[in-house]
């Protein structure tokens, strides 16, 4: 056997595939991939810090700015998690548009999940395509609120509702939804070169992934049938019916399909929620000043890339004592060092695009 | 319910390891001493009927008036909705624990996210580095004594040092 | 007029192919030394053409421009320790060996150029009329048993090759 | 009879030696020059529009409008794209090996216009009809390697060095299946000329009787030039831009027209090899023969903008594991089909 030497790269913290300040150290033997140690922090702004110095309303700006691509996943996480510290119950169909919103999100930042996917293994048009899509849901959000990416909607004590002309844009996007899918599934899932650049790739075995503390449609794809949603559900989610789609064999390529079907669980969901949505207000009665009682919560919520926790100390005042957010992605992230090694440097960028880490939530 | 007998499982662990129990919004927690906290996460993890195996979230909250800081682990489960806290309180001056890595591999950035901001060192931790901020940073920002550099201090500090 | 014009083009390419080769003994950097004999060969390719051997001009290219010349040039890159490339051609102390050498085999084939008689000699078969078509003709007539025999040994180092790169023990 | 409107470029070049008279040297070595000219002509232009296709084309495919802005419909933008190129910087960084680093942009575009020389552009416009045709297109093309691999080397650059490295690979791989894939057409005709080519297909074309030499000549010619799916030489999510990272301005400039310059000469191969050159009714030759190029240009387009980009080691088994033995197999079943035919219509052929 011929002697080599490893080089070592450096992918990122600037690199087209890492999705933003990302950076990877992998040692290369040829085109293989012998260590890799992910370095991350460059977008550490000290969330947990600010939360200890900004009242409990004032944070919620703050949780647009972790996960980018799916903001009201962490807003309506937060603000469940303050108003069930405070023992506040919402109305009804507040509960419900933050139900819609929450699925609306999670299908937007599945699409560019799929469309990036796609675009790190070469395939530029799926991306765009994924990005049309998109645009529906963030023109849903435009027309509530103005925002499109940091939308901030709901408060403590309820959510923004909607304007009139949103109801029937949502109606159509749910309709045309399984359209998008089927689309999706014509163009990158159904592709050879896809396939084989997925298929059996980066596998991550169920031991594994529970061992290493991955949450989300990265752990649904190693076959762990775990969902916060429908296991342990928050919110009004045991009202509804849908399934918890799982992988097999926990590869690039079930993580991709895992997204494309919760995205049509997502639909189901709304659609369930537009059928059910009673009238009403959408504002509880909370005090101006929000002052929880004295005391800790942990509330986790299903986010979009895992699971969203909160840990709050409260000492009564109006500002949190402590404030721990636990992301999906920077956790998830683990999975590199462990499966990364032995594949192809090719193969590195596919499990990580597989993985779909955002880095304002993995370095907070 | 099962929250029952996860909550008299808990109880029964606490007389165990001379620990505190009591119930926080239905969640059980567990408050015990730095050295124990091996003995209780494998206790969790091992509970019978409703085991928290699954290390959901590692941090720790720091007490400068009882010069403490508590390592909090949240433990659930994939099999169930069960989740308990687990409270390790360490030293404030000396803050040293025992790592969870060898139980869940997941816990290593966790643990290193921890000694980063909080300043708690984990023993036998196989690559203790600070993780979000860079190497030479000084202090802990997470303790509640932490000042805050000015801006004029951090503007210096944005300088790179020769040789870096 | 055509013939001082290719004449000049003559001379071009001679003198482009032995200075290229000079540069090749001569370059201290290894890799450039290596450069240098990728364009010498393409040199020689191009005084192929003047000599109306166009068949063999493109195999020149094909084959030592194209492979021999790229293999030497991706050996001598990767093999490279990096930093050092600036000098990395060893500085032979044989120079004195080296053109005795050079010389005593330029000699020779010059020896054994002149003395076959004709030592020019064109081929007259021209069963196709055109210099592929000759060449293809003899390989498969008159040339057939060393065509065949150096594809055989073209195999056998093929083979060869593969078990060096893969290691014995690896293939079993 | 040569026609006005079919063959008005021969009409002007027998214009041109006119003017010398008896001089038929002299007129040769004008003609040489106005030939050379006019390939540089027709590949920039050729380029530009390309280019402009490629955006053009990318943007309908990606539900997008393209360039829109300057110019009639966006096409000014070809004009800008070469402004903004020749415009920038030339930047070079420390420490890369200067010569080399230099050169190999120029060299990687002289090879590729060489080529040209023998691509028949329309009836009785060969620049130079060689003999040896699709051989000399083959050994020349065999040489682009090197200017890539030096390029990546000379970087200095660990993300250029691996796409020199994965350059090599692939395009001494797919080399072999591509040389294969002519072979059966050069069987058929019995010559390397490409006129007597494109003259040979004056009733069917020889993607009709070469099918699966012409799909792995597509397949293995996108390859060669490194064109997506098989763009793994400048994979930009994975090496940023491969062998030309380092590279800006005008040089970049140099490798963006040569590559474009590949897909121009891999579509004209095709063109003249498979799809019968300038052959067609009612329109001229050479219209004949841009518009089978741009189906050719626009076919390979289409592939880029729809497929994913290949893993290394799944090129290398495809290219050696599939497209050699299918090529080999085409050679075989073209063998026979000669043979076949001639035992059928014996006299015919040699």
């Amino acid at each position: 056997m011929l002697r080599t030497d490893e080089i070592q790269i450096n992918i990122g913290p600037q690199h087209p595939s890492t999705h933003g300040v990302f950076r990877m150290l992998a040692n290369l033997d040829g085109e293989v991939v012998t260590k890799v140690e992910s370095k991350v922090g460059y977008l550490h702004r000290g969330m947990e810090k600010l939360a200890e110095s900004r009242t409990y309303p004032q944070f919620i700006p703050y949780t647009d700015r972790l996960d980018y691509l799916a903001a009201i996943a962490a807003n309506i996480g937060y603000v469940q998690t303050v108003e069930k510290l405070m023992g506040v119950e919402i109305p009804e169909r507040a509960e419900y548009l933050r139900v819609i919103f929450f699925e609306l999100q999670r299908i937007a930042s599945h699409l560019i999940a799929a469309g990036t996917n796609s675009s790190d293994l070469g395939g530029m048009t799926p991306f765009l395509y994924a990005m049309a899509d998109r645009e529906r849901i963030l023109d849903m959000f435009e027309m509530t609120i103005g925002g499109r990416l940091t939308v901030n909607l709901p408060r403590i004590g309820g959510i923004i509702e909607p304007p009139e002309e949103f109801w029937p844009a949502l109606k159509k996007f749910v309709d045309d939804l399984p359209g998008m899918i089927d689309e999706f599934n014509g163009i990158i899932t159904g592709n050879e070169i896809f396939q084989a650049r997925t298929k059996g790739v980066g596998v991550l075995s169920k031991e594994l992934a529970e061992g290493l503390s991955i949450t989300g449609p990265v752990l649904r794809a190693s076959g762990v049938k775990w969902d916060v949603r429908k296991n342990a559900p928050y919110g009004i989610y045991d009202r509804f019916d849908f399934e918890v789609p799982t992988g097999e064999n926990g590869d690039c390529f079930d993580r991709f399909v895992v997204r494309l079907r919760e995205m049509e669980e997502s639909g189901k969901i709304i659609r369930q929620a537009m059928r059910d949505i009673p009238e009403g207000p959408t504002f509880a009665k909370v005090a101006k000043v929000v002052k929880p009682p004295v005391g800790e919560i942990f509330h986790r919520v299903e986010g979009v890339r895992g699971e969203i926790a909160y840990y709050v100390v409260s000492d009564g005042s109006t500002k949190p004592y402590r404030l721990r957010l636990r992301g999906g992605s920077f956790i998830n992230i683990q999975m590199l060092h462990h499966v990364v090694p032995g594949w192809k440097f090719a193969d590195l960028i596919a499990i990580l695009a597989s993985l779909d880490i955002v880095l304002p939530e993995c370095d907070r | 319910m099962e929250n029952s007998v996860l909550l008299k499982l808990v109880e029964e662990l606490a007389q165990k390891l001379d620990g505190e129990f009591e119930a926080s919004l239905g969640t059980p927690v567990l408050k015990i001493k730095g050295a124990r906290t091996t003995e209780a996460l494998q206790a969790a993890r091992n509970f019978s009927g409703t085991p928290c195996e699954f290390l959901h979230d590692l941090t720790a909250v720091d007490y400068p008036d009882r010069n403490e800081i508590e390592v909090v682990y949240h433990l659930t489960s994939l099999r169930g909705p069960q989740m308990i806290r687990i409270k390790a309180v360490v030293d404030r001056n000396n803050p040293v624990i025992d790592t969870a890595v060898r139980i869940w591999p997941g816990a290593d950035f966790m643990e290193r996210e921890c000694f980063d901001l909080m300043g708690v060192k984990f023993n036998g931790h196989p690559d203790l580095r600070r993780i979000l901020l860079w190497d030479d940073f000084e202090g802990h920002p997470l303790r509640k004594d932490y000042v805050t550099p000015s801006v004029e201090e951090r503007k210096r500090l944005r300088i790179m040092q020769p040789g870096e | 007029m055509g013939d001082i014009a290719s004449g000049l083009i003559f001379l071009v390419f001679a003198l482009l192919t032995v200075f290229s080769a000079y540069l090749v003994v001569s370059s201290k950097n290894i890799v450039h030394s290596a450069l240098f004999l990728a364009l010498t060969f393409v040199g020689v390719a191009a005084l192929y053409v003047l000599m109306n051997a166009d068949f063999l001009a493109a195999v020149q290219l094909l084959v030592y421009g194209g492979a021999v010349a790229i293999m030497i040039v991706f050996g001598v890159m990767l093999t490279l320790r990096s930093g050092n490339a600036q000098n990395s051609n060893l500085d032979s102390r044989n120079a004195l060996a080296g053109a005795i050498v050079s010389l005593l085999t330029f000699a020779t084939l010059g020896l054994v150029v002149f003395t076959t008689e004709p030592w020019r000699k064109t081929v007259d078969l021209s069963a196709t009329g055109t210099t592929t078509g000759d060449i293809s003709w003899l390989m498969l007539t008159k040339y057939v048993v060393p065509f065949e025999v150096a594809a055989v040994l073209l195999l056998v180092a093929m083979v060869g090759a593969i078990i060096l790169a893969k290691g014995v023990n690896d293939s079993k | 009879m040569p026609q006005f409107g079919s063959d008005i470029f021969l009409l002007i070049a027998n214009w041109i030696r006119g003017l010398f008279g008896a001089n038929t040297y002299a007129a040769d070595v004008v003609m040489d020059i106005v030939k050379f000219i006019m390939i540089y002509v027709v590949l920039v232009l050729a380029v530009m529009v390309f280019v402009m296709l490629e955006r053009k084309v990318c943007a309908w495919m990606q539900l997008r409008v393209g360039p829109n802005r300057l110019g009639p419909r966006g096409w000014g933008q070809i004009i800008g794209d070469m402004i903004k190129l020749m415009g920038k910087e030339d930047f070079r960084p420390d420490n890369v090996d200067k010569w080399p680093w230099a050169l190999a942009p120029m060299f990687f575009l002289g090879i590729t216009i060489m080529v040209f020389a023998v691509l028949p552009f329309g009836r009785g416009m060969v620049p130079v009809d060689l003999d040896l045709g699709i051989f000399y297109i083959l050994a020349i093309s065999a040489l682009s390697v090197l200017p890539v691999v030096t390029a990546g080397w000379a970087s200095n650059n660990k993300y250029s060095l691996l796409g020199g490295m994965r350059s090599v690979a692939q395009m001494i791989s797919y080399e072999i299946p591509l040389v294969f894939s002519l072979l059966g057409v050069v069987m058929i005709t019995q010559t390397f000329k490409t006129s007597a080519i494109v003259e040979a297909q004056q009733h069917v074309w020889f993607v009709l009787l070469q099918p699966i030499g012409f799909v792995v000549y597509v397949i293995a010619a996108m390859a060669e030039i490194n064109r997506a799916p098989f763009d793994l030489i400048e994979a930009e999510s994975e090496f940023g831009c491969g062998y030309f990272t380092e590279y800006s301005g005008l040089r970049f400039g140099l490798f963006y027209l040569a590559e474009y310059a590949n897909l121009f000469l891999i579509s004209a191969v095709a063109a003249t090899v498979f799809l019968g050159g300038w052959q067609g009714p009612f329109l001229p030759g050479w219209l004949w023969f841009a518009i089978k190029v741009l189906f050719m240009v626009f076919l390979i387009m289409w592939f880029r903008w729809t497929f994913p980009r290949f893993r290394v080691d799944q090129l290398m088994h495809f290219g050696w594991k599939v497209l050699l033995p299918l090529s080999l197999a085409n050679i075989v079943l073209t063998g026979v089909g000669i043979y076949v035919y001639q035992l059928i219509f014996p006299g015919i052929g040699g």
